[in-house]
């Protein structure tokens, strides 16, 4: 109970300091907490295996992957000056209308989530087991796995094509 | 021994979601948006997770792991593409890259 | 599990090997080799065919995840006209623009393998899967000019957007499970159906986020802004391939979702696609006028027939889901010639840092001034694309918007039907602003255009007579659309 | 299986034109030389089928003939039906007539790009034929769509200064209005699957239907609209002068002399059978506009200082007559508006014609240039005077012919409108005399006309025909009328049973159904809210010419039941 | 047959269209000359036939061919020779060959294209002129109707180089047509009324029928015949293009516009006797308006100088007294009138034009005189036609006038009838004030130059007699001096009379208008005429005639009242005789006083000079304002603006709107993600609140 309170706490503040860095290091950083706190959740929610990857996948490898492309762009701060040369629309007005939008989108959802009456109590057994889990995985969605290594295939020969200096890509 | 029940899971994805929306607005750095974009999948897992609970299925969990690794596929692509964008202006503002309009 | 349980996944099997063998072949090149890439992804294409063919009628299902019925084996059909086609064009742009042929073509079947599995899953989860596997190879066939500025920014704002929408779709079918337990489409829709008379606010949720999902593939406005840029930045035959393939794909999979799974909640998402394809057909015509861009002005174009597409998807009845898939099958067909063409005009667009603002060049309506001069075929080819976008008959745009608004007019809906023929007036005379400048206006230049190779020509000779084809006797396609709607719905 | 005549009225030209795409000379000129000669001689051979239609055309049946039918695209009713009756018979042997004649007149002055002229001709002719022939609405709406893209590229590509302008306003003027009358088709096909299970296009089965009255006046309202745009009536009016100035001479004799007549041969074949109800409703408002265009014609062409604009607002005119004759819907008025039609097609189409040969020579279609041709080119302006001559209507010629028959058809029903038509002889006479004054008359001013050739062989080819049909015409309406009256009369019926027929299962009490004699000097109410419901078989009956305003009922005897009303060819 | 008659004409017609640049001259003369006689040649076999058979049955009917056929309507190209149209064609052909001989002299000047063209169109005329007075319907003579039309718009600007003969063409052809408007609207009222366009069957139809006593149909389907009789016979209000009809060659004024054409509005009410006497009304308006032309148009002529004019004036006139023989019901006077005045007007025309034949173009009043004893042929022939016309006792318009008079009296239209008489006073007194200034009186040649520049003068301040150039004048505007025509007025100028061709003409054409009138005696030629005024006969049942109808046809044969029939034309020839005098005096023994009376009444004798003004009124109301709306009010403002205004207006929208629209799309993906998420914002929004 009060775990929830203080993980989705932690994971509502984190988020909310992601968007508001202008360094993204930073940024990859407290999203990486924000990711743990999830994880907490999950934990929460009796899905171990999920937490676990989350930190392993989410927060280990994509994450990192973030960080190393920071690293490698030596990503400069946002840049203010650039604001004077655009267009009136992309002033801060519009951005505010994002988040304005955010905000909307948030009660609207929270409304229709809270409206929805449906009952608040888990019911009992949960099925958590990695093992059943990873029966699952491999029967019926032996299909959507393999789906996941061509998606894999075509990020990777994607990902090379687009990221390979430049000259070094071409047919010859 | 729980008792919090599923709304509060569903309401905590919602204003995680809003918030990786929000950040796709308010920050010019293209990093920083993708990260936005990776909250709003994980809010998304947590829907995921916490019907399947609340389904008591492990559904919920298996959508899950097929999330991280369409994100994980998403981020390789998206990060090499923001590679060759930085290459040609050395900016990470997506505002500076719009010679394509009207 | 037996063998037979696969038959569903082949055509999409032959597609993805077809893809790593293009690869693999690129990989064990010798350098300055000459390889039919192109030729591996065409016979893998064949093999998708044949499997499409043979499995008509079958209804066969795998995993109970996939299921080739005949709807969605008419689209893998549009779909292997489509791989076909932007195979055959994209030979002078891989080209002139120097891009990796083996992974282009690689990338080009992965993303029909994505597309056919969208078309024929019956599962979200798989739907969601095969979305990001051709999504994310679109992405990277858009910003396959890596030297070019505007190709990067246009893969990026795709990318971009497209991720953005696929987190709203990914949320909608985390809502569509949570309130029927599946991501099946059958259990989802039977539950849906049980509940029809008063939806859940989470069903209702589930429904619109999934329309934002769709939405996006489509590009229906408000969704579509990414794609007046994307068409832009991308070559040609990309642009060609993703204008029709793309659309095909999340058409038939947005008929599935909506049309059978959530066809019960008809009455609350009509009204809003009802607006959506209004303003859609309103917003692509109209802006379409303006363009000086030929690529911008056909992707404004692509927005308007979306718009039609939506109208056939609202009407919702036999004759639209049968329209809907002519009409993607004309669609195709008329639109990739037309890129084939703008392929084979688009002069090296290899810019230095100087012009690297510069849009490629011969894209701009009035760099085809004399066309109807130089090149009399080209220009002879273009113009049967460009009245058959514009519904004349008889070539194919005219059996197809006419069988769209015959839908519309069925459904009694003749607002939309009006709006859509107003529409499609308007839209003639930008199609049109582009013949006048191919015969009605001498160049100011000599047009140096490039010579056309051999394939390429054919393609758009066959594309052309495809058009003709199917306008001039389109009965047995139109039953055969016909009849593979009727087998799910 | 006997030779499918009217398929190959289609198919011939569309042959002629796929031929000349393999034309190919030693150079431009040979290219050109060979393309003219071929589609010359398709296009005579086409007009020579038409009267080889004519003569084993049945002038005593009302049916359609020569039909063909085969399945097009049979899950939706859509089949390829063609046929001809005496409505269309002399529409397309006007269509045959004019098509070499154009061609002929391009002969010289179309110099670039010929081998595309000659096809888009041919392919143009083809369009025509079919929108003729057609007895499938769908078969006809391709038609009627695919002519707009021939059309379109010869005024884009052959016209004078502004022919962008004229071709794309040309064609979206014309779409515009033709797509409003797809949606209606749809809307009857999907009727006849509502009500009979099946889908069709097929104008006969259509034509039993009975559509409900709120629908009909939608369908009447976007058929009418498509039409009368095409017509062109006033107030939608605009494109033509545009279309005619700018378009090539031979695309001029066709617009004028074939094109404009789609458009009051669908109101006549399509709007008004198909919706007999609403066609009663709006005809008055219809009528009205066709006067005022008769009038507004002719006073803005009497100003025009162009001679093809002139010529054009001529044209609305003269097809505010055929529109009126069609809105009287009786015998005289229907007959002479068919007439009028061919009437139209060969004067209007002799005007271009000779407006062509002065601009040829002269480069310019501004009156004020011309001024004493008739010194310097005798034989021209003696053509030129036949035409002008049965442009106005001279008895003797052919559009006198029609243009008295429309004015007593609309007589008939509402003496009103044929005494403001009437004007339209009138004016009519002022503007073209004045025109012709002005050109052929006083003394040669401009030294550039001074020596100018008089007519050249081509063009004598060219203008004796018209001539000599204007003649034959006039002289002769009867061979004409003929065959066109049986299908006139069993339209009226169809379209009079089935209103009469409605408005008696409509009407309940019986004082509705007595006849009430019309009061001297008060023609039943023309206006829309008058006639919105004519509840007695009077206003019905007056319809069938028994002639309404203005008599009195005394003389039963001429009142009596003109031949076509009583007994009809049964369908 | 009877077919023969219009076509022997027409195939002269066709000839020399076709062949007359290639033939000679007087080949082309020939052929129209032979063209001419040979159908009165068949004219009067016809008749002689038609005048053999019984009273009861004279009418000879030739169908052809069915003509148009639609539903109830079925029009034969029908001739049909009956004693009306006997006299009609016998005039026609009759006059009309002479005329032509009489042309081949007059137009000798001309080259020879033009010279055939001439005769071409001469043929054609009499060819439509034949059609007009056989055809035994509405159309068919609608048919001669606007074929005589044409013609005449033809030969009035046969000089088509010269602006004012194109002109006076198109004034006549349009005048003629709003005419006609009423006239077709008349016969569509016919049939529709009588369900036939033919004038036996209507004719039957109509006297079964009662005359209407109030303005019903029948006076409404006269009422606008007799527009289209206005028009075509130039009367009130429409007679204003007659005059200027004489820009056409003289012989043209002759045969046109005074003996045939003309007729033609009183030929067709001669026809329609039945339907007019069943409409008493519209009978009533024939008459005044009749009688109103005729004294209009006679004080007219009383002030013109231009000749021709005088003679135009004179014709308008006299058609004017027709319509009121007309309209009292005298149709066979009225038609008696035509016949006599055939003779006399063609002779008269024809004499002025071997008047201005001698004076190579001249036609001002004011600068002929004494010319009697240089044109002796041409002064007794005219003396003797203007006789005639004035009606003095023994010549021919003295019987039909009279006829006309007294016809009127008796009808009791008593003002009308005085009308007639002060016209009848008129006439005698132009037409004396004619030959007395043209022939008599000293002769201007001693001042020719000043005539000439005082004509001149004339001219620009009045500009209704501008000097007219007929023939001479015409072969000299093609050569290179087109404006030195006073020059021919030169006194060293020969004048000689007329040529043999000419003179013989007018001999006859003398001696007809003479002897004309003869035929009248006894009402003999009403009696002929009769037959024609009632329903007719079929096979040999005959229809009695409505007792109206013969009643008024009746009128002047019946002696009423022998002694005031007497007195009645005691007054006439008085009245003829007196005007004489007056012309007499004022214009031979004192012009002075003319002057003088002229000067006294200026306004008055301007406006007559200016003839009413009634063009300038025309003008003024109806031609200027047409063309000013028609160019600015509808095609500049309305079409260009408004309805073309609107169709670009529509393109112009879309363009706007595409150019607002083109703008959203800023090229920044957060701005287009805010698009996407608006949009997701709103459909949920939607969602939930529903």
């Amino acid at each position: 109970m009060t775990l929830f309170y203080v993980f989705a706490a932690v994971a509502v503040g984190t988020s909310l300091l992601v968007i508001a860095q202008r360094n993204p290091v930073y940024s990859v950083l407290l999203l990486i907490a924000s990711f743990g706190a999830l994880s907490g959740l999950y934990v929460l929610l009796d899905a171990p295996f999920v937490a676990v990857i989350q930190i392993i996948v989410y927060a280990g490898a994509i994450m990192v992957l973030f960080l190393f492309v920071v690293m490698l762009l030596n990503a400069p701060h946002e840049d203010t000056e650039d604001d004077l040369r655009v267009h009136p629309l992309l002033r801060p007005g519009p951005m505010r209308f994002g988040a304005v939008l955010a905000v909307a989108f948030a009660v609207e959802l929270v409304w229709a989530l809270t409206k929805a009456g449906e009952s608040g109590a888990f019911p009992g057994g949960a099925v958590s087991s990695v093992a059943a889990i990873g029966r699952s995985l491999f029967t019926d969605y032996a299909f959507p796995f393999e789906v996941t290594s061509v998606l894999i295939l075509v990020a990777m020969v994607g990902a090379v094509v687009l990221a390979r200096r430049s000259g070094a890509g071409t047919s010859e | 021994m729980n008792m919090v029940a599923v709304n509060h899971y569903l309401v905590l994805s919602a204003m995680l979601f809003a918030i990786g929306a929000a950040g796709v607005f308010v920050r010019r750095n293209l990093i920083t948006i993708l990260l936005s974009i990776e909250i709003m999948l994980n809010a998304v897992n947590l829907t995921f997770v916490a019907f399947g609970r609340a389904l008591g299925s492990v559904d919920g969990q298996i959508i899950v792991f097929f999330v991280m690794t369409v994100a994980a596929a998403e981020a390789a692509v998206g990060l090499a593409i923001v590679i060759t964008l930085f290459r040609h202006k050395e900016s990470l503002n997506p505002d500076s890259f719009t010679s394509l309009k009207w | 599990m037996n063998a037979g349980a696969l038959n569903a996944v082949v055509p999409m099997a032959c597609v993805t090997a077809a893809g790593i063998a293009a690869m693999l072949a690129e990989a064990f090149r010798e350098p300055g080799e000459r390889m039919p890439i192109a030729g591996l992804g065409a016979v893998g294409l064949v093999g998708a065919a044949l499997a499409a063919v043979l499995l008509w009628n079958h209804n066969a299902s795998s995993f109970g995840l996939v299921t080739a019925d005949n709807f969605g084996l008419f689209v893998t059909m549009i779909l292997v006209i489509v791989g076909v086609l932007s195979v055959a064009i994209s030979g002078p742009t891989v080209e002139r623009e120097r891009l990796p042929a083996g992974e282009y073509y690689a990338l080009l079947l992965f993303a029909l393998a994505g597309m056919m599995l969208m078309a024929t899953a019956t599962d979200l989860l798989v739907m969601f899967l095969a979305l990001e596997v051709l999504s994310l190879a679109v992405y990277v066939l858009t910003g396959l000019r890596r030297d070019s500025p505007v190709a990067s920014e246009a893969a990026f704002k795709y990318f971009l957007l497209g991720a953005f929408s696929s987190a709203f779709f990914l949320y909608g079918i985390a809502f569509t499970y949570g309130v029927t337990g599946s991501t099946h489409l059958d259990r989802v829709g039977s539950l849906i159906a049980a509940q029809a008379m008063a939806p859940t606010a989470m069903q209702r949720l589930a429904a619109g986020l999934l329309l934002v999902g769709f939405g996006f593939k489509v590009s229906a406005v408000p969704f579509h802004m990414w794609t007046p840029d994307a068409y832009e930045g991308a070559p040609p035959p990309v642009t060609g391939f993703m204008s029709t393939g793309v659309k095909a794909a999340a058409f038939a999979a947005f008929v599935r979702v909506f049309l059978s799974a959530f066809e019960p909640m008809r009455a609350d998402w009509g009204a809003i696609l009802w607006v959506v394809a209004a303003a859609t057909m309103v917003l692509g015509t109209v802006v379409g006028v303006v363009q000086s861009s030929v690529k911008r002005m056909l992707a404004y174009s692509s927005i308007a027939h979306g718009g039609y597409l939506l109208v056939a998807l609202l009407a919702a009845n036999d004759l639209g889901k049968g329209a809907v898939l002519f009409y993607l099958l004309a669609y195709a067909v008329t639109n990739l010639g037309a890129f084939g063409v703008i392929g084979l005009l688009e002069s090296s667009a290899r810019q230095s840092p100087a012009t690297s603002h510069q849009p490629p060049q011969n894209d701009q309506v009035r760099d085809y001034a004399g066309l109807g001069h130089t090149h009399p075929v080209l220009a002879g080819l273009m113009t049967v694309f460009l009245l058959s976008l514009g519904g004349f008959p008889p070539m194919a745009g005219f059996i197809a918007k006419w069988y769209v608004f015959s839908a519309a007019m069925k459904a009694g809906d003749s607002g939309l039907a009006i709006i859509g023929v107003l529409t499609s007036v308007v839209s003639v005379f930008f199609y049109l602003r582009l013949v006048v400048m191919m015969y009605m206006t001498e160049g100011e230049r000599p047009a140096t255009f490039p010579a056309v190779p051999r394939i390429a020509g054919f393609a758009l000779v066959v594309s052309a007579i495809l058009v003709f084809y199917l306008g001039i006797l389109p009965a047995r396609v139109l039953d055969w659309a016909a009849a593979s709607i009727s087998t799910i719905f | 299986m006997t030779f499918p005549i009217l398929s190959s009225l289609i198919g011939l030209p569309v042959l002629g034109a796929v031929l000349l795409l393999f034309v190919r000379g030693v150079d431009e000129e040979q290219t050109a030389r060979a393309a003219r000669q071929i589609a010359l001689i398709v296009s005579v051979l086409v007009f020579g089928e038409t009267l080889l239609l004519w003569s084993r055309f049945n002038p005593a049946s009302a049916d359609f003939q020569f039909v063909e039918r085969y399945a097009w695209i049979p899950a939706f009713g859509i089949s390829y039906a063609v046929g001809v009756d005496g409505i269309s018979l002399f529409l397309l042997a006007l269509t045959g007539f004019l098509t070499p004649i154009a061609l002929l007149s391009s002969w010289e002055s179309v110099h670039t790009r010929t081998k595309a002229f000659c096809i888009f001709v041919l392919l143009l002719e083809s369009a025509m034929m079919g929108v003729f022939v057609s007895l499938d609405l769908f078969l006809f709406y391709v038609f009627w769509d695919a002519m707009l893209v021939p059309m379109y590229f010869l005024i884009g590509i052959w016209g004078y200064e502004r022919r962008l302008y004229a071709a794309i306003k040309f064609m979206l003027y014309t779409m515009a209005g033709s797509v409003l009358m797809l949606l209606a088709i749809l809307g009857l096909a999907i009727l006849h699957y509502t009500t009979t299970g099946s889908y069709s296009f097929d104008l006969l089965k259509l034509y039993a239907l009975t559509v409900p009255r709120p629908m009909q006046f939608w369908f009447f309202l976007a058929f009418a609209l498509a039409f009368a745009i095409k017509v062109p009536l006033f107030p939608f009016h605009t494109w033509l002068p545009d279309a005619h100035v700018e378009a090539p001479t031979a695309g001029s004799v066709i617009l004028a002399g074939v094109l404009l007549k789609m458009g009051t041969y669908g109101l006549v074949r399509f709007a008004f059978p198909l919706f007999p109800l609403a066609a009663e409703f709006f005809s008055p408002a219809l009528a009205l506009l066709a006067v005022a265009g008769i009038i507004y014609g002719a006073l803005v062409a009497m100003v025009q200082p162009d001679l093809k604009k002139l010529v054009a607002y001529s044209s609305v005119s003269h097809l505010g007559f055929v529109v009126l004759g069609i809105t009287a819907m009786n015998m005289q008025g229907v007959q002479g508006a068919v007439y009028q039609m061919l009437n139209h097609g060969v004067s209007t189409g002799g005007l271009f014609l000779i407006v062509g040969m002065l601009s040829d020579r002269r480069h310019t279609r501004l009156i004020s240039e011309f001024g004493g041709l008739k010194k310097v080119m005798p034989h021209l302006v003696a053509a030129f005077l036949l035409v002008t001559l049965s442009s106005i209507g001279l008895p003797g010629l052919n559009g006198f012919v029609g243009e008295f028959l429309i004015l007593l058809g609309a007589f008939r029903w509402d003496p009103r409108m044929a005494a403001f038509a009437a004007t339209g002889v009138i004016l009519s006479a002022t503007y073209m005399l004045w025109m012709f004054q002005r050109v052929n008359y006083g003394t040669v001013d401009n030294e550039k006309n001074s020596m100018l050739p008089d007519l050249r062989p081509r063009e004598w080819v060219v203008i004796v025909p018209i001539i000599a049909t204007a003649i034959l015409m006039g002289v002769l309406p009867n061979l004409f009328l003929r065959p066109i009256e049986p299908s006139v009369e069993r339209l009226l019926n169809q379209i009079h049973q089935s209103s009469t027929t409605r408005i008696l299962a409509r009407a309940t009490e019986p004082s509705a159904l007595r006849p009430q004699p019309s009061p001297i000097h008060q023609p039943p109410a023309t206006s829309a809210v008058g006639r919105v419901l004519p509840p007695s078989q009077n206003a019905s009956a007056d319809r069938r010419g028994l002639g309404g305003g203005g008599l009195d009922p005394a003389d039963r005897r001429v009142r009596k039941d003109p031949p076509y009303s009583s007994s009809g060819v049964a369908r | 047959m009877l077919l023969l008659i219009p076509v022997l004409p027409l195939l002269g017609f066709l000839i020399n269209a076709s062949f007359g640049r290639r033939i000679s001259k007087s080949a082309a003369g020939a052929v129209a000359c032979a063209a001419m006689v040979a159908s009165f040649a068949v004219s009067a076999l016809e008749v002689w036939q038609l005048v053999s058979l019984t009273e009861e049955s004279r009418a000879i009917v030739n169908h052809a061919f069915t003509w148009i056929a639609s539903g109830d309507l079925i029009v034969g190209l029908t001739l049909r020779l009956d004693p009306l149209s006997a006299v009609m064609i016998l005039v026609v052909t009759g006059i009309g060959s002479l005329i032509h001989l009489y042309s081949t002299a007059y137009m000798h000047e001309e080259p020879e294209a033009e010279y055939a063209r001439y005769f071409s169109y001469l043929n054609l005329f009499a060819a439509f002129m034949l059609v007009l007075v056989l055809g035994s319907n509405f159309l068919v003579m609608f048919v001669g109707w606007e074929g005589v039309g044409l013609c005449s718009y033809l030969l009035i600007g046969f000089w088509y180089q010269k602006k004012s003969a194109s002109d006076a063409g198109k004034k006549a052809f349009i005048v003629n047509r709003i005419g006609d408007f009423g006239f077709i609207l008349g016969v569509l009222l016919a049939f529709v009324r009588f369900g036939s366009v033919d004038f036996q069957e209507i004719a039957r139809s109509a006297a079964t029928l009662s005359p209407e006593t109030t303005f019903g149909t029948v006076s409404l389907i006269t009422l606008l015949l007799f527009v289209g009789a206005t028009g075509k016979s130039a009367q009130i209000p429409l007679f204003v293009w007659l005059p200027d009809a004489m820009e056409g060659p003289t012989p043209v004024s002759a045969l046109i516009h005074a003996a045939t054409m003309v007729t033609a509005g009183v030929y067709m009410i001669g026809r329609n006797a039945v339907l007019f006497s069943h409409a008493p009304q519209t009978l009533a308006i024939v008459a005044v308006i009749g009688a109103a032309t005729a004294l209009m148009a006679g004080t007219i002529g009383l002030v013109q100088n231009d000749i021709k004019r005088v003679l135009a004036y004179s014709t308008v006139s006299q058609l004017g007294y027709m319509f009121l023989a007309m309209g009292v019901g005298a149709y066979g006077a009225g038609i008696f009138h035509l016949y006599t005045h055939a003779f006399f007007k063609a002779l008269l025309f024809l004499g002025s034009g071997a008047l201005i034949h001698a004076l190579h173009g001249e036609q001002d009043l004011r600068h002929m005189g004494g010319l009697k004893k240089n044109l002796p042929i041409t002064y007794w022939t005219f003396l003797i036609g203007a006789l005639a016309i004035a009606g003095v006792p023994g010549l021919a318009g003295f019987f039909s006038k009279d006829e006309i008079l007294s016809s009127t009296y008796f009808s009791g239209h008593r003002l009308l009838w005085a009308v007639g008489l002060l016209t009848a006073l008129l006439t005698a007194i132009y037409m004396f004030r004619l030959v007395l200034l043209a022939f008599w009186g000293p002769s201007p040649s001693a001042s020719a130059a000043q005539g000439a520049s005082a004509a001149q003068g004339a001219s620009v301040v009045q500009g209704d007699h501008v000097p007219e150039h007929p023939a001479p004048e015409h072969a000299a505007l093609q050569h290179p001096a087109p404006h030195q025509a006073p020059q021919h007025l030169a006194p060293s100028t020969r004048l000689h009379d007329a040529p043999p061709a000419m003179a013989l003409v007018l001999i006859v054409l003398a001696a007809g208008s003479v002897l004309a009138g003869y035929a009248g005696l006894g009402g003999r030629f009403e009696h002929f005429l009769e037959p024609s005024f009632t329903a007719q006969v079929i096979g040999s049942v005959r229809l009695p005639p409505s007792p109206e109808a013969s009643a008024s046809a009746n009128a002047s044969a019946r002696q009423i009242d022998g002694g005031t029939e007497t007195l009645l034309t005691v007054t006439a020839s008085v009245t003829a005789i007196l005007g004489i005098l007056i012309a007499i005096a004022y214009f031979l023994k004192n012009r002075g006083a003319a002057d003088a009376l002229a000067e006294k009444f200026a306004g008055l004798h301007r406006v007559l000079l200016n003839k009413y003004y009634v063009d300038e009124v025309y003008e003024a109301t109806v031609v200027e304002p047409i063309h000013i709306v028609s160019r600015d009010g509808l095609w500049r403002a309305i079409d260009a603006r408004v309805l073309d205004g609107a169709v670009n207006g529509v393109g112009e929208t879309v363009g706007g709107l595409s150019e607002l629209l083109r703008h959203v799309q800023t090229g920044s993906v957060r701005a287009y993600a805010g698009s996407l998420f608006f949009g997701a914002v709103m459909i949920l929004g939607y969602y939930l609140w529903k």
